[in-house]
């Protein structure tokens, strides 16, 4: 009987672990399971989900036009203090001034890429890139200003 | 038990009591000198055998402190808030309930930390987030935090 | 140059080492104490803090919406879950309905979420017992689950998908099809995870009958969820207070009696399982509509207490908040349900021996930022 | 060519033994010189062999972990490993203050020596070894258990307390598995009658012994090499560095080129208990026959026997590593368990019968 479950303990042990030892020997025989993505070579390829939240961009169209209207909705809904933006009054053809953006501060360095921001814009001024090599050498380069030099809010944009 | 069977249970024992059923759970208020009888009452009566203590917390209401005992019962499945006035705030004390539960360890020294309550027999009450020599308890509303930065 | 036994030693003969902070079993910062007789472990006494960057207090100046982001940092493994809970004590104060999509869609990324947290947390079991391959394996699996969350919440780990009255927005056009294809993978590998680990003779000897916690201890320490279910305590929150339309999907409360490392294990493989039951429930199914409610874009909560617990991969979150009508919490406290298991490490460890604490710590599947918070 | 390879060897020998006899005339000095050249020559064939092992152990690794391993220093990472050198060699030694600097200092130089003097007896081809020593076998087994006096010594003059944790536990596996692998080669040497290797690899001409000596000499076999795992320290019975415990148990002090002493160690002992299972079970340097295929047989003998040499120390080799990427570590006393009540009582019934099997002639 001692001798019985002496020897069954042993050939079970050993069953077990000659389980484990096929699985790995299967992977070592199939390298076309490799599953690793070589991440700096199939950069030209590496395609991320649209959805994807990089950074916050702010899209402006061929005339330089963007869709802020400087109302710091996404201030206000920025939890950390990211956005940073500030205002000018412009004077309006018919005479009115108005309020617009003069620098829509970023600091990425904060950010948490929590979408909230994007989600608040009620006029889709923001949204986020699918970038994500942020890494630079100075924190400084972090903070960036979104609204190109020059650029004007589009038309209609209320 | 219902929250009516409970409030009659406990005034039944302890008639000083007081409730409050405007929440999701039946608040039991009561003085934090009272607190240690009525905690050993609901834990160890069958009738209540709360043997599960999910949260123990503090509140800082500026005047005074109360400590929030969440208590549920998994025999009898009910759950009730047992809330503690600590009246004192410069010097709050109140006996540990550690004894009864063993959660209450952790969560009591949790509490010492961040509010500087001082639980009477509580068998290791040190800091337990914070540095030993950490001055003031960040989650009391008087505490002034000069190195932060505000955004 | 002293004798080695003198100074090694402390005044009263105690032999002690630390265990953490970077230690390469300790899952994060945690650091332990541990006061050792030869191998045997006497005394066990985690330093907790390393990581603590006040969530609480942060919140309590941050508005309803907005301080939701903040949990994802807690426990970073079931991120979503923890969002999940805030947004629906959020809910709960004010009391808001959320739509049938909304709360599929919540259910399905919360056992997406589950199912990654516990393919980590297999990996890593395998990884702290020395065995260094279920690691690859299990992140093979877990890449297929954290690709659909990026697909469709932006972000792999914390990702900012609840808000009160839903979600963000809706789900990806993808996401049925790749979430199909994505169990369809998972659950060919079952065998391979039990192939190499859970019917590993050594493997079951390091963890069987390692670490007991019995029922009483596991309900006195708090401890919830696989932590508490290894040892046959009923408390998964989705059967005992059904949130966000869990009690409309089926599914069983895993429940092992073991008590020991080998009974958590077997609980957590049994619930990846149970969470790919309901995906496939689900999956199908999800109701056409709105993927959020309507909500004022300044949320103030009516003056009161709210409690919301959820289940996250390692237990029951509490989400305590206390409101004074004001656009932000006037008090919040979140019950974590790694710093209730974490209590439990020293009474489970005391006796056994420093291998066992490694086995120990793997299955009790801590999470240090949710500890620390 | 396999015969071009072994007299070569030996007239090599001969002729620089002529040649340094005639140019220097003191005995004592020639001898000097020529071990001089034997232990340069040794190091010569070890640095690459554990580059080799290193690149290997990579590989094999990562193909069993679904991954590619080292893959961008030198055409499919070949040269990691030597960058991998290079950056050890430039890294500061440290010595901890408070260490038996001494002690400290030496514990890698004895790990590496005693493993270095091990490879002597090994027979890599025909009148292939550097000492054809009468007693190989007890040789081996004398040097290879000397190797955790450099381990404990490492651990008790770390001043550290995992390393001190880590040398005590190394010190109790090495001394209960050092039985079980002394009766597994034991029953070699009865089957064989001599201790000598050169003798051992010629009694099995005509067939290797694990398939001569029938399931006592597999049985033999498979000891020996779960045994031989544990005495070199390797997972699954790496406990004396258990990572996820001791952080890196005897050597976490040390940094450097004294860690990579550590490291050329563990190699070298694995490319000796490989060699030597290759040796005692699978016939050394001698090819594969079967039975009366005669042109089999020829083919066989036409592939060199250092080729069948390495070859079967590399599919040991492999297969010790495979042991490592699979299975989980075992706990300390489970260890003990395990060569007490199972390795132990089984290679001691093991050796009885093998004793009967010599006495009577059983095998083939």
């Amino acid at each position: 009987m001692f001798l019985k479950e002496y020897f069954g303990t042993i050939f079970r042990s050993v069953r077990s672990l000659l389980k484990g030892m096929k699985l790995t020997g299967y992977y070592f025989t199939h390298p076309k399971e490799i599953h690793t993505e070589e991440y700096p070579d199939n950069r030209a390829t590496l395609q991320m989900f649209d959805r994807f939240k990089g950074e916050v961009v702010m899209p402006h169209d061929d005339n330089n036009e963007h869709r802020c209207t400087g109302c710091q909705a996404c201030e206000i809904a920025c939890p950390n203090g990211t956005i940073k933006i500030i205002t000018k009054q412009e004077l309006q053809p018919d005479g009115k001034k108005k309020k617009a953006i003069d620098t829509f501060v970023y600091h990425l360095e904060l950010c948490t890429m929590c979408n909230l921001c994007v989600v608040a814009c009620p006029s889709d001024a923001i949204v986020m890139a699918q970038t994500f090599e942020h890494s630079v050498y100075d924190k400084k380069q972090l903070k960036k200003v979104l609204n190109k030099p020059g650029s004007k809010i589009m038309e209609g944009v209320e | 038990m219902t929250n009516e069977e409970i409030k009659s249970a406990v005034t039944a024992l302890f008639p000083t009591v007081t409730f409050d059923e405007t929440g999701e759970f039946l608040n039991i208020l009561i003085d934090s000198k009272d607190l240690r009888p009525l905690i050993k009452a609901l834990r160890y009566n069958n009738e209540f055998d709360c043997d599960f203590l999910f949260c123990l917390t503090c509140i800082d209401w500026k005047t005074h402190l109360t400590m929030v005992y969440h208590l549920l019962s998994k025999k009898h499945k009910h759950a009730f808030v047992v809330k503690a006035k600590i009246a004192d705030i410069n010097n709050p004390e109140i006996e540990t309930v550690s004894d009864i539960w063993q959660t209450a360890n952790f969560h009591e020294r949790e509490v010492y930390d961040l509010f500087g309550v001082k639980f009477l027999n509580h068998p290791d009450l040190r800091r337990i987030m914070l540095d030993e020599d950490w001055e003031g308890h960040p989650l009391r509303k008087s505490y002034v935090d000069e190195n932060m930065i505000s955004i | 140059m002293s004798l080695l036994g003198e100074d090694i030693m402390t005044e009263e003969g105690e032999f002690v080492i630390n265990i953490g902070p970077q230690h390469p079993s300790t899952h994060g910062v945690l650091h332990l104490k541990v006061w050792l007789d030869g191998e045997m472990i006497k005394k066990v006494q985690p330093h907790l803090g390393y990581i603590h960057r006040s969530i609480e207090k942060m919140s309590e100046s941050l508005s309803y919406r907005n301080f939701i982001y903040a949990t994802s940092r807690m426990d970073y493994l079931s991120a979503h879950i923890n969002n999940q809970a805030c947004a629906l004590c959020v809910e709960k104060g004010l009391q808001v309905e959320v739509p049938p999509r909304a709360q599929i869609i919540r259910i399905l990324m919360a056992e997406l979420t589950r199912l990654s947290s516990h393919q980590l947390w297999w990996g890593c079991t395998g990884l702290d017992l020395g065995a260094v391959t279920p690691f690859f394996y299990a992140f093979r699996e877990r890449e297929a689950v954290l690709a659909i969350m990026e697909e469709s919440c932006g972000a792999r780990l914390t990702q900012n998908y609840c808000v009160p009255g839903g979600v963000m927005y809706d789900i990806h056009p993808n996401f049925q099809n790749r979430v199909k294809d994505v169990i369809k993978q998972i659950k060919s590998k079952f065998q391979e995870y039990d192939d190499i680990l859970s019917g590993n003779v050594i493997f079951e000897q390091r963890t069987k009958g390692v670490g007991y916690l019995s029922p009483e201890d596991a309900v006195s320490f708090g401890c919830t969820g696989p932590t508490a279910r290894g040892s046959g305590v009923s408390c998964d929150v989705r059967k005992w207070f059904p949130y966000d339309g869990y009690e409309k999907v089926q599914f069983k409360e895993i429940l092992e009696t073991g008590g020991d490392c080998y009974a958590r294990y077997m609980v957590r493989m049994a619930e990846m399982k149970q969470s790919v039951y309901i995906i496939e429930q689900l999956i199908d199914h999800i109701p056409e509509g709105d993927f959020q409610a309507k909500t004022k874009a300044v949320i103030k909560l009516p003056k009161g207490e709210f409690y919301q617990r959820v289940e996250t991969a390692r237990g029951e979150l509490g989400v305590y908040i206390v409101s004074d009508g004001a656009a932000s919490p006037y008090r919040i406290k979140y019950r974590s349900p790694n710093f209730s298991n974490l209590s439990a490490l020293g009474h489970m460890a005391t006796g056994s021996k420093i291998g066992d604490l490694v086995a120990i710590m793997a299955t009790i599947d801590l999470v240090i930022p949710d500890v620390d918070r | 060519m396999s015969l071009f390879l072994e007299i070569s060897f030996s007239a090599m020998a001969n002729g620089l033994h002529n040649w340094l006899a005639g140019s220097i005339s003191n005995a004592t000095l020639v001898s000097v010189t020529e071990m001089a050249i034997a232990g340069v020559s040794l190091l010569l064939f070890l640095v690459p062999l554990c580059f080799f092992l290193g690149y290997m152990e990579r590989k094999v690794a990562a193909f069993m972990q679904i991954r590619l391993g080292p893959n961008r220093v030198g055409p499919k990472g070949t040269l990691q490993i030597v960058a991998d050198t290079v950056k050890l060699l430039f890294k500061e030694g440290l010595t901890p203050n408070a260490s038996d600097k001494f002690l400290f200092n030496l514990a890698p130089i004895i790990v590496v020596v005693t493993s270095m003097l091990a490879m002597a007896p090994i027979a890599f081809a025909k009148n292939f070894q550097i000492w054809d020593i009468n007693i190989g076998v007890l040789y081996v087994s004398a040097i290879s258990s000397l190797a955790v006096i450099g381990i404990l010594m490492a651990g008790w003059s770390s001043y550290n307390k995992y390393s001190l944790l880590g040398a005590m536990r190394s010190g109790a596996q090495i001394v209960s598995y050092e039985l079980s692998v002394g009766l597994s080669l034991i029953s070699i040497v009865i089957l064989t009658g001599s201790l000598r290797m050169s003798d051992i690899v010629a009694s099995q001409a005509d067939g290797w012994w694990i398939i001569k000596g029938h399931i006592p000499v597999i049985i033999s076999f498979v000891i020996f090499l779960i045994a031989s795992t544990a005495e070199i320290n390797r997972a699954p019975f790496d406990l004396a560095e258990a990572e996820q415990e001791l952080t890196a148990g005897f050597h976490t002090e040390y940094s450097g080129m004294k860690f990579a002493m550590f490291l050329l160690a563990e190699y070298i002992n694995l490319f000796i208990v490989s060699a030597i299972a290759a040796t005692l079970f699978l016939g050394g340097w001698m090819p594969f026959h079967l039975g009366n295929w005669s042109f089999f047989n020829n083919v066989m003998d036409y592939i060199p026997g250092s080729l069948w040499f390495m070859g079967k120390t590399f599919l040991i080799i492999f297969i010790i590593m495979q042991f490592r990427w699979t299975f989980p570590r075992l706990r300390v006393d489970q260890l003990l368990t395990l060569e007490w009540k199972y390795l132990l009582p089984i290679s001691m019934v093991n050796v009885i019968i093998v004793t009967m099997m010599a006495i009577f002639g059983w095998h083939l």
